[in-house]
């Protein structure tokens, strides 16, 4: 349709195609029993014409990957136990349960630590947690700052929808849908102007594709070939709309592909199919290829977002959302996508790939569950705020006058 | 009369008109238009009137406000409530093409128009974007377009009315921290000016100045400062563009004192601009003025709290003053 | 590549499909002599998959379109020799001479006339005086707008860039570049609410393909399934850019096809390919089919704009533009497309055609030349603003205050 | 020493950064970065620094800002230049992320970026959208940007250094109607102050306070008032956010009386701003505001020169003032 386009553009059946053999042994078909359509099985699959790049990992980096997945899942369990039953625990959250997969594939190709200048940086959105784990920000202080204390990693100023940390490359969290695209794409005009390999990563929901700065993003990284990664989480909703309200596209990567932009559909459930699209855009991308876009088909398992004194099953809790007006999520949906858990996926691909064996998960699992649970312990102990120290960081000098007294 | 919100008292507004105006169209996004109000039937719009006239959109702002600033020139009157989370996003439409498009046209455009904008501001634990409170000063500053400020329902009734009425364009502001307020507000019809300020209260000591979400903490702070025996009289600005100049002259002549409250950033919040149109008015009266600092607000509740107006550091102002 | 989509989308190719023969006469294949690639021959082309509606216009009709084109061009040729002689002159313009057959083409198949819910509405750009005249605005008070005087269209308020005559539902111009194109969408949104058969109709340049509003209103267009045409003159620039600056597609039209939304490439010289490709999508507009998109390819002849004062080929005035540094415009491509003028090609075809003979395209020509004539000398006596007025139309009622004395 | 426009002196300290600095980006749409004055070299920030940093883009003013600033967050110094015809393009990312985040990340976010946005103003013929001039009060409301408006070339070169080089995010407002100014201005790189007023003649019977556009009428007009006998105090605001008070209470503390001069539309103008820093400080001043009336420019030259504030008008509030 555009000749101007010399990429293969992925079709929307890429997500159903044959897989490749791995060289970890052929895996056994799960059969599906929940209403989950168009989507692969439960499996490591290698889209025909991605490289397997994740069977050329080590066992311990494989390792990694599922303990990514599960610091996320912990970290969201926790928290939500504290909402449900710690009257001084403050924090909200917009869950990540179930989404797992996609941030701990993409951010395990990119590099998260080194110089400033040689970092990966990723821009999150208002559901960061999950991004800010697997890019490695520091949990105790991610966990204090979203109680909002003194010495969380953002001073108490952030919580969530806000966390921070450039150190890592995670230069964070944006509660707003759509401005962190085109800035992101500005992070990748930087690398290519000064000659670094490094990749500018941007998370969106599938709610971004209707903002204007879709096209601004996606059409400036084309254009330019810019080293940027769109990674469009597609969980099917945005707040209280299925996302056939906002676009004409089944797979959104169709969007992207009419930019001449290479873009693949993944089952963001599976953590290697994640990973190898990842790869093989960071590949693109470090080698001055030009701007990839992923689309990671997935859900997740708990309300929009929730908050302390939430009750199971009321508004901003962990059940139906009374705000769900217009379209809201069918329980037959939900508990078909349960019944796909990226946890569950990951630790029965890593079982068969021999990098594991259920005892050994169950270690990583117990490992994880007693990190998150120190991290909750020490964030619980750490100071407020000062209230005075609300007049600083305006300017990266001084401090701005006190106005509310006249 | 019925115990209504100010969210309910709008939605009925709205009702009534698009019933008795069939080409009147509604667009929102996050928010459906949907209230309840013990003793009054629910008012659900996407329901009553029908996805053509009533639709559920994605996540882009500019193109609702658009949407009806265009619907609006086809003779259609239309409204749109703009989440707080978006609320700037159609700024740049508002005031380079709407506010602009009557007086470009010599009169020729007409845009019955309503852009309700949700402020937040006033909640601890959301930072910066999700607590600020500042976009009166940006809208007020448009010429061509009413910007109105409703603090309570009978008021946001009675404007709803007459913005969606009204050929000009109007951004209606809601203070989303005026969410609880419940008051009695007719079932019938009404119309309150886009034009004028209410006093709230009467006194010849100090006059306080002060709109939305200022309201309430305001009017608190006025009735200790009224038990410990001075004289307040508090305006309600009502109407930010354009503003009230004479109600708040003729007030600050009698009182010589003005403390203007806003929950807005200090430069150039609205009281800016009530204490300069006062000072080029009236001779050797005082000033105060209150307001959140240049600075966003902190998701601590700690710091977020102190740096907040409240009826307390405005009493304390209103005492320095007198 | 979308299967949500239904239509046939056209390819980039379709300019240049064989005709299909005419029933006014098969029509003799004239070589073009100059550097124009990739655009159709000169003759009135039907493309094999448009019906060929202009067939059907009766005689008066196919000489209105002529007309048309012969308002816009002298009325652009008599203001640029006002520019240039008369010193009294202070009227500037964004010259269209060039695209004419595009606002012709389009208009015609428009209700330009009768109440207000029913006819037509246009938006149109910074470049609006061929909008303006195809639309059926009256020339003498546009020429008085355009001067400045109390009498004008606009009452002297609004110039050349903000000509508005909702009367005709020419809504008007815009100066900017972006917003009119989410703002047309609302009239169509309007018009489907109501159940109106009108159609609303934006025209913009290939400069509003980058803008993020050309996302907002094809995608909504689409999803709301809108009476929306969106008419892209590509004119090959957009103030100092070429237009591949900005877009990665060869043929815009490619972009809004990715939408879903029925799209075309057309000659923009030649108007009977416009006035089909127009006319089919306003039949399925009015019927509830949606909306469309026209790419025509086009090219202007004079400078980005023009001024009084101006002296040829200096800045502002008829030459090349020393601003334009990064990319400007080659004498060769210039005289390249003057070989293939509007005029020339509808005196052409008419007369091929039969609905006219030369000496019939004489007298239009003659009769036009003293029309536009006679406008701007009726808009030469036209008295001058009161400067109080501009207090007056901020709002419907009353007046603003003075400030400007403190 | 050589004679130089507002806009050379702005490329020449934008060309000394960026050959200092192999990270520094620039972004332009429509207007080049190329400059001359006679006796010095032609700039030409596209040639001289290749289309890797320096690139021509589409009309997306918003991208051009936001990928301004997402450089910046990488560590790339960056600017662009916005022409006025998007002036508030960018502004919700400006408003809502740039000026909010280093405050929401606990001072975690340096922002070396600075947006050169273009006001036009001034220009009769070209109505509405081509020849307002209000940019300054939208910009100036916001928190964590810091705001200027230089009105000399001197300045708008000193303060193009300060800007490049500061970690804080600057809106760089550049009133077009100056830019057939030209004065003596150093070659060699030089800091000005992103937080101070300047005393540009100094009086003790009446302060007068403009900036950008509005200064070299107000010069104008204080010139005559000299030559009169009125000892007239000229005050150039040069930094929006933050407005040094200081300069302006002092000021007034001396002379009593106070005229505020802008070009942008009169209700929040910066003049508003100004009058209420002073009132709320010094007792017992008098007040005048001179503005653009709040109605967007008409185009018929009859029209907007008499709605648009100039040195007669200017003198003729200030001696109704002393
Ligand atoms: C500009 C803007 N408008 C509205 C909102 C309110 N909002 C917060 S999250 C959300 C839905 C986002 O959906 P999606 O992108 O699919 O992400 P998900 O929540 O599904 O992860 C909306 C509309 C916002 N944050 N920003
Ligand atoms: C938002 C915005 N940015 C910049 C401009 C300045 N500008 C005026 S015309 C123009 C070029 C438009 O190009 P195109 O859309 O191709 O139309 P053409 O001039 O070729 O008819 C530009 C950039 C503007 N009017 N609006
Ligand atoms: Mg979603
Ligand atoms: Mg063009």
């Amino acid at each position: 349709m555009d000749n101007t386009t010399g990429f293969s553009v992925e079709p929307p059946e890429a997500a159903d195609a044959p897989s490749s053999e791995s060289r970890r042994g052929f895996l056994k078909f799960a059969a599906l029993t929940g209403a989950v359509v168009s989507m692969t099985a439960n499996r490591a699959l290698a889209d025909g014409d991605i490289a397997f790049h994740a069977q050329d990992l080590s066992d311990e980096q494989l390792v990694d990957l599922f303990r990514t997945i599960l610091k996320i899942r912990w970290h969201e369990r926790t928290q939500a136990d504290e909402m449900l039953s710690n009257p001084d625990y403050r924090g909200y959250n917009h869950f990540y349960a179930g989404q797992e997969a996609v941030a701990s594939g993409v951010c395990a190709t990119l590099r998260n630590s080194g110089p400033f200048d040689q970092i990966d940086v990723v821009y999150s959105s208002h559901r960061p947690s999950g991004h800010a784990i697997a890019k490695g920000v520091d949990i105790p202080r991610m966990c204090a700052e979203n109680d909002f204390r003194a010495t969380g990693l953002n001073g108490g100023y952030a919580a969530e929808m806000h966390l921070s940390d450039p150190d890592v490359g995670f230069i964070g969290a944006d509660g707003m849908i759509g401005p962190s695209m085109p800035i992101a794409t500005g992070s990748a005009f930087a690398f290519r102007a000064r000659g670094s390999d490094q990749v500018s990563v941007v998370f969106g929901g599938d709610g971004t594709y209707a903002t204007p700065h879709f096209h601004s993003a996606l059409n400036n990284a084309k254009i330019l070939d810019l080293p940027f990664i769109y990674v469009l989480e597609n969980n099917l909703y945005h707040q209280y709309a299925h996302y056939t309200y906002s676009s004409p596209h089944k797979d959104i990567a169709s969007a992207a592909a009419a930019y001449g932009i290479p873009s693949r559909v993944v089952d963001g459930q599976d953590v290697i199919q994640v990973y190898n699209a990842a790869k093989e855009a960071v590949d693109r991308a470090r080698s001055g290829g030009g701007p990839s876009f992923i689309e990671a088909k997935t859900y997740r398992y708990y309300n929009h977002w929730g908050a302390p004194g939430a009750k199971a099953g009321e508004l901003g809790a962990f059940g139906y959302d009374p705000l769900a007006i217009t379209s809201f999520r069918p329980d037959r949906e939900v508990r078909a996508w349960m019944q796909r858990d990226p946890v569950d996926i990951a630790r029965r691909t890593l079982i068969e790939w021999g990098a594991l064996d259920a005892a050994g998960a169950e270690a990583v699992e117990a490992d994880v569950k007693a990190e998150i649970a120190a991290a909750f312990a020490w964030a619980a102990e750490q100071p407020l705020c000062t209230p005075e120290d609300g007049l600083e960081h305006v300017f990266t000098q001084g401090t701005v006058p006190a106005r509310q007294f006249g | 009369m019925t115990q209504k919100s100010w969210m309910y008292s709008v939605l009925e507004a709205v009702q009534w008109e698009m019933q008795n105006d069939p080409k009147m169209i509604w667009i929102f996004e996050l928010t459906p238009p949907v209230a309840s109000t013990p003793g009054r039937p629910v008012i659900n719009l996407e329901t009553e009137f029908g996805r053509k006239r009533v639709v559920n959109t994605g996540i882009d702002e500019n193109w609702m406000a658009s949407c009806c600033l265009g619907a609006s020139l086809a003779g259609s009157p239309s409204a749109t409530y703009i989440p707080y989370q978006g609320a700037l996003m159609p700024f740049q439409v508002i005031q380079n093409v709407a506010g602009k498009l009557r007086h470009m046209t010599g009169g020729r455009a007409s845009m019955p128009v309503t852009w309700i904008i949700e402020m937040t501001g006033q909640t601890p634990g959301f930072a910066g974007q999700h607590s600020c409170y500042e976009e009166d000063s940006y809208y007020a500053h448009i010429p061509g377009v009413r910007t109105v400020v409703p603090s309570t329902p009978f008021d946001a009734k009675g404007m709803m009315h007459a913005s969606l009425r009204s050929p000009d364009p109007v951004v209606f502001l809601y203070p989303a921290g005026l969410r609880t307020l419940v008051e009695d507000v007719p079932d019938e019809p009404y119309e309150v000016s886009l034009e004028k300020a209410a006093v709230r209260m009467e006194g010849s000591d100090l006059t306080i100045v002060s709109s939305g979400a200022g309201m309430p903490e305001v009017v608190k702070a006025a009735e200790t400062l009224r038990d410990e025996g001075m004289g307040v009289e508090v305006v309600d600005l009502r109407v930010l563009k354009e503003m009230d100049t004479d109600t708040l002259v003729n007030s600050v002549a009698k009182t010589k004192r003005l403390l203007t409250v806003d929950q807005s950033y200090f430069t150039l919040c609205p009281g800016a601009e009530v204490i300069a149109r006062v000072a080029t008015n009236v001779d050797g009266a005082k000033y105060k003025r209150v307001a959140f600092p240049d600075a966003p607000p902190p998701a601590s509740p700690e710091m977020f709290l102190w740096m907040r107006p409240d009826a307390d550091k405005i009493a304390g102002a209103a005492r320095g003053l007198v």
